[in-house]
């Protein structure tokens, strides 16, 4: 069974080599990590400011997932961090880091993790566009 | 004695508030009133999921006691 | 068409957070990358050392493979580094990363990247054991 | 005047140099020739590509002409 080595649901910066380095070890032979950036565009229009909230149980809930990522899939290290507050374009939201002996696990389960924080925490985000309008995404 | 009502998101921007104190009953009974009080909520609440006491409630049928937190959580759009 | 970032044969240290770096843009949501590490074993036995050589055409290539995953997948930068010569235990031999505007695309394209390195580039592998044997690997 | 010849990692390991001067014919005549002179190289050959001045070779009949290289390239192990 593969060890949760890192979650983190934080205001703070969050960065893909601190993720790929709370992964690594002597037997991994692959790290894979995603980074979830704010983009200055959503559906062609464009996004001048963007703010995540996150409700008070999300980093007992990314725990769960992260340990639910660790069981499912033949890997040694899962970590996963998600920045909420205000972030600045280009700067990343979401960063997931796996390692395992060998590739396809890692990609597999780095991408299972991903969609799993987006179906399962309770995190939501508020875009501002160009244009003075702004959006809770997914809230029609 | 109440319920307390906390509201995230797009919940609490159509409200105006991030939380209320409401008489304990149905939580369907709750909403209808919430709805009733922040009409902006109308269109917010069908897509919504909610907490009892932080667990998943499936059920709004189920009845919310005095003291007890009952969260509105619009879809989530995290990652 | 996607941008190749950077394509790097070297046997300097190479970094994950620096091919990240190189395929961050504001218009990309995602980035993806694979670091495949030097392991202390391989098949159940201890590696003490390894070394990658490099094929002088080794650079054009990872060239010519770069531009074909930026070509095959909607994604926006693609860059690629493969280090040679001896690598300590731990240490990354192959770095790839992706960004795209959606993150299934660059899952997608960075464990393509990876998988048609492997196959198409010449640089070949040699490990010594802690039993003192030593083998070049894929040579039976 | 002569091919030039280029062994790569378990190939090179093999015949303990890395490169040789041969005679021109066909690619299949030279390999013959080194595996006579370096009989350690019966093994890897035939896991073995090909180049001829760095273009992929399908066929062992081609001819290799003075002034060439054939580089012996054993399978890749890269990643």
């Amino acid at each position: 069974m593969a060890n949760v080595a890192r979650v983190l649901v934080t205001t703070e910066v969050i960065s893909v080599s601190d993720l790929a380095a709370a992964v690594r070890s002597n037997t991994a032979g692959a790290i894979v990590t995603f980074s979830g950036d704010v983009r200055d565009n959503d559906h062609g229009r464009e996004v001048t400011s963007l703010e995540y909230e996150a409700h008070p149980s999300a980093q007992g809930l990314l725990e769960k997932v992260a340990s639910e990522i660790a069981g499912r899939h033949d890997v040694l290290d899962v970590a996963v961090a998600h920045r909420h507050g205000p972030i600045p374009i280009g700067e990343a939201a979401l960063i997931a880091a796996v390692s395992a002996k060998h590739r396809k696990a890692a990609f597999d389960a780095c991408a299972d993790l991903v969609d799993e924080v987006k179906a399962q925490i309770p995190i939501w985000k508020h875009q501002v566009f160009a244009d003075g309008t702004d959006e809770w995404v997914n809230c029609a | 004695m109440a319920v307390t009502v906390r509201l995230f998101a797009a919940a609490r921007a159509a409200a105006g508030v991030s939380q209320l104190e409401v008489a304990a009953g149905s939580v369907q009974g709750i909403l209808d009133s919430l709805v009733e009080s922040h009409p902006a909520l109308r269109q917010v609440l069908p897509q919504c999921s909610y907490l009892l006491d932080e667990l998943a409630l499936h059920d709004l049928g189920s009845q919310v006691n005095d003291d007890s937190t009952l969260d509105i959580l619009p879809p989530f759009a995290g990652g």
